[in-house]
């Protein structure tokens, strides 16, 4: 679908540890694809630019963004309260690719990275793909209940570095031992040390299973400014816009060693 | 349009009739395609395009962008497809709409310039051209050209002479000489300026000790930049007769009659176009009503008024 | 005061201990006097004194003050008491003082900047000496220079034959040619950079069609700015071997430590002390806790650590 | 006294009209002259300076300014809640004179420039002045119910421009028939055609006998930064800062004829 801009009200907030759950009304004919990401105005203090978050969920009626507190714009958004009006312009992006011939999916989590795999594992049980979440934190406090909620909807892993809950060490570390791609389809979010480790992981076999959700600042969202650079594979040099041509790319598009040095 | 509740937003720019005063700044709209989706591209009064240069240009290495306070920084650095796709692909599709298109031509060398201006001008689609000499981006890409009025006027007489359309020339908003590189400018055959490209600058990540784009510098736009713009506007305008498109941090319909007051015959937005890809219809509205408030009949009475008022 | 908590704040600028890298700007803290009500001058690393002319000087029609998104204009336009007045009233008053103070030297002609600082020199008060030829707000009181490196160039070589304290030049952003003009200073004698002075800008009134400044132009100063003085400090400490004390919009620590990072080895504040006058003590603190928390022991060490990292 | 800097909170807000009251807290040791001013952060948008605003009134332990809405800062301002915290810089300023020969002052007074002669009008009638405040304003509803509160301390006559109140006209229609100076102290504050024209109607005679309160944009309210020039009489050309020799100035002081140049 093309993108909405709308105006909308925010009708819930939840708030898990450092990040909020923002739930708003979205017009008729809203149909984001997971992977997808909604642009949103965070105002004040000279703020100019919209922040970029994941479709975390979507119900008819109602959709919601998964907001972690970074910086101004983040930690404006996540103190809107019910009734607040937000300015959003979406869908935008490229989503998940949803086909493949593996029947199951590792769903690679760091942080707030989770957002858009918690939307793509909804629609994957869907299809009947089984789906497997694993999320890596920094700590078991950090998300505050949100991993018993999404333990009730997918089968859930959990890796926290400081070991206070679920495996002790980094999300990688709960894959299945030796998983190097074959049989499995892996979708990917998270900072971009875990991606590029993820990356050399199953590099180069797997690489053409993988799809990952790329993070880059954004101004437009559209494709329009060229500002959200990722370097890719072919041709050698260049770039597309994550706000566009991604966030999602293949394993196999993206230029892995360009992506390392700009990190 | 135009005429509607007795206010008439047309304006002629270098002979170039616009619907209303208002057009998108060049890399700020893409080449119409993309906001397509967002606005109706015949709201406009006219469209500069992203920089056009000869062959195709990856552009610079991410993070690309920055916001500052009430600001933000770019090294985007020239990423396009090239001429020859932008003469099959977009220039072809932009002639479709009713709306007057300045093509932005960059260039490494001379002769790069020369060489896309030149096909511009003769493909027939192109309501102007936008010599770009001011972008901040690039090593060789024109802030080399912008230091020297001398070398300047040499590129522009060089292009005027290739040119059948309207030429203007984009600046800096240069701290000092800005009269001495417009009549420069004016006198090699220039039919307009473009006031102003983004300023250098700089941010740095004070954490992790490095800078915040991959370039190291960029180029400083939005409102920030806006009483910077309309001191160029006002310089330049007072230097030389030529018409003068205003741009710079243009957030609301007051920004965009400081620069008309200024000297501006039109205005252009830029980074609001990136936030909020309806802000040129908006600011259409917003004009009529300042207009109509303030018993203004036409942009043309705007324009220039502190001068024709006698403010020196 | 400089080595609590391990962390040591003390930095030396062209031969000058600083207890503090924080100066006042000039123009912005007065001479100190009324300030002094309100902060103790002696928190200071140094003061750099309103500008002071050969004869008083009345300034700018009013008003001389407007304010922008994130910055301010101003058109002071060297208000003060002259010369004779500064020696006798305002300097001695502030060598009571444990702080080094920079005397803003600025004229009407090379003569009245050579006299007025020599003076200043041979009065055995100042730290230094910080030519102003950059000041936008007097038609011929220095804008005329920054357009020259080779007339700038011929002053400051004047000014430091009869100068016998460390000579610091102050510049505006230029778009185009710092790396010119900071050679061209350099090689003239100068001991140090102030950068940088405000930019040429401009607002208007659309209700009332005038300019909000009585001298219609002025000059922007504040955070809207800072982007630009990291980019001119980062550009000047590349292309020359001069200590750099870096202004512009410094709001908080971490737009300091910007400005250190590409460059500066002291860090003067502008507009903030007119709305928090006690502003530099507060940063000294944020400064000390950044260093702790960073692990810099010394500010040296942070000062132009992008190059050393290898950023070019 | 000199200048205090402190971080106080508003007790209580009154809204009259287009004007708000504040009334906050004030350190000990605070002791406002009539005339002088308060210069309060107006926080938000990138909104730097502080804005100036005359003492209205004092008691004590408690101070309060009137704030006419005229942008965005003074927006800002009058929206504060009670309980909320205000920075504020002050008592600055040179303010009234109380001393001198005549034994009835009239206080003439344009729109929000009653704040500082309310002030004054107290601490005259303390010391035995016979003082009646004149005040014009556009309509009769503008400032709600302050000219009734007004009314019951201090001798008050209303002009409004549109005659919903009080006498039809501005507020110099009001003054005493004839009246060029003899006899009176004259203390004004208004918008600066009313200040233009009261001086006109007084000079050359009365000038001596009139105080008037200048407004000026400000920067650093301290004298430092010569932002806010004045133009006066002697020595001709010279300027003097509204917020440290003034905003209060006798009327010979000034020099008229190039304040209406810039106005
Ligand atoms: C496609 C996409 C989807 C995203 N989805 C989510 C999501 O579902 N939930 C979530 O919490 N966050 C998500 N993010 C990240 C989110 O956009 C940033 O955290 C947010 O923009 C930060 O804004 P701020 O004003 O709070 O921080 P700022 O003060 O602007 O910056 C704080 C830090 O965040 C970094 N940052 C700023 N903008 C971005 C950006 N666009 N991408 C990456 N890093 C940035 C800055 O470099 C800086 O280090 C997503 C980003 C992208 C590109
Ligand atoms: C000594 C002094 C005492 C004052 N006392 C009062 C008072 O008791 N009550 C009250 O309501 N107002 C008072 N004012 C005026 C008040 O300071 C301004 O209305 C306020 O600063 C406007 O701020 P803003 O952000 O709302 O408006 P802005 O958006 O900044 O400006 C709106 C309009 O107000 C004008 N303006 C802005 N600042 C000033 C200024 N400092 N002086 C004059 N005009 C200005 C601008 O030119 C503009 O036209 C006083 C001003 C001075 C100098
Ligand atoms: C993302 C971005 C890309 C730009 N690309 C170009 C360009 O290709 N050619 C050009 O002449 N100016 C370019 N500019 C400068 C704008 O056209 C405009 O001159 C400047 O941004 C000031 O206007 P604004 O403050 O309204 O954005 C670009 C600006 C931005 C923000
Ligand atoms: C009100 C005001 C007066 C100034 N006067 C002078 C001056 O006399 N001489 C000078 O060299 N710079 C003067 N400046 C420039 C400042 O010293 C400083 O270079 C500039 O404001 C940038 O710093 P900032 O953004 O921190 O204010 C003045 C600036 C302001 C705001
Ligand atoms: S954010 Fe503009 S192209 Fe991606
Ligand atoms: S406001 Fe700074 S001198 Fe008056």
């Amino acid at each position: 679908m093309p993108p909405l801009l709308f105006k909308t009200t925010l009708l819930e907030r939840r708030d898990y540890g450092c990040a909020s759950e923002l739930v708003f009304r979205v017009p008729p004919g809203f149909q984001p694809h997971p992977g997808q990401f909604l642009h949103i105005l965070c105002d004040g203090e000279g703020r100019l630019l919209r922040r970029p978050f994941s479709v975390f969920g979507h119900n008819g009626r109602s959709a919601s963004v998964l907001v972690r507190e970074v910086g101004g714009g983040s930690a404006w958004l996540r103190r809107r309260m019910p009734g607040d009006e937000l300015d959003v312009l979406g869908p935008l992006g490229r989503g998940f690719d949803l086909d493949g011939e593996e029947e199951e999916a590792l769903l690679i989590a760091g942080g707030a990275g989770v957002a858009p795999l918690v939307y793509l594992g909804q629609r994957l049980r869907e299809r009947g793909v089984r789906a497997t979440l694993f999320w890596g934190m920094e700590s078991g406090k950090e998300y505050g209940t949100l991993p018993e909620r999404l333990g009730e909807e997918i089968d859930l892993r959990l890796a926290t570095t400081d070991g206070s809950r679920g495996k002790r060490g980094t999300v990688l570390d709960l894959l299945p031992c030796g998983s190097s791609g074959a049989g499995f389809r892996y979708y990917a979010c998270g900072p971009r040390p875990m991606l590029l480790s993820l990356a050399s992981r199953l590099a180069p076999g797997g690489l053409s299973s993988l799809q990952v959700s790329v993070e880059e600042r954004m101004a437009c969202g559209l494709g329009a400014c060229r500002g959200c650079a990722v370097p890719v594979a072919d041709p050698p040099g260049a770039y597309r816009a994550a706000c566009r041509e991604g966030p999602v790319f293949g394993g196999e598009e993206l230029d892995w060693e360009r992506l390392r040095v700009s990190t | 349009m135009g005429t509607a509740e007795g206010v008439d937003l047309r304006v002629e720019i270098a002979g170039i009739p616009l619907k209303n005063p208002f057009l998108a700044c060049s890399g700020t709209f893409g080449n119409g395609r993309e906001m397509s989706e967002l606005v109706d591209l015949e709201a406009l009064g006219g469209l500069m395009t992203k920089a056009v240069t000869l062959e195709p240009c990856a552009g610079n290495p991410p993070p690309r962008l920055w916001e500052t306070r009430w600001g933000m920084l770019n090294s985007i650095g020239l990423e396009n497809k090239g001429l020859e796709r932008f003469l099959s692909e977009d220039l072809p599709w932009l002639s479709g709409f009713d709306l007057p298109v300045w093509v932005n031509v960059a260039g490494f060398s001379v002769r790069e310039y020369v060489e896309v201006a030149s096909a511009v001008s003769r493909s027939g689609l192109a309501a102007a051209v936008e010599l770009n000499i001011s972008c901040p981006n690039v090593e060789r890409g024109g802030a080399h050209f912008s230091r020297h009025p001398g070398e300047t006027a040499g590129l522009v007489a060089r292009v005027r002479e290739v040119v059948d359309i309207p030429l203007f020339v984009k600046l800096p908003p240069l701290t000092v000489g800005m009269g001495e590189m417009a009549r420069a400018v004016a006198e090699a055959g220039a039919d307009g300026l473009s006031l102003v490209n983004t300023i250098p600058a700089m941010a740095v990540d004070v954490e992790r000790a490095c800078p915040r784009l991959g370039n190291v510098t960029g180029g400083l736009s939005g409102p920030a930049l806006h009483p910077v713009a309309v001191h160029a506007v006002w310089e330049a305008s007072g230097s030389v007769d030529l018409p003068v498109i205003g741009m710079g941090g243009v957030w609301s319909c007051s920004d965009a009659v400081e620069l008309f007051m200024a000297g501006a015959g039109a205005v252009a937005v830029g980074t609001l176009n990136l936030v909020e890809p309806r802000a040129v219809p908006r600011l259409v509205e917003e004009l009529r009503g300042f207009m109509s408030a303030n018993g203004y009949l036409t942009v043309t009475e705007m324009v220039g008024l502190l001068r024709r008022k006698g403010w020196r």
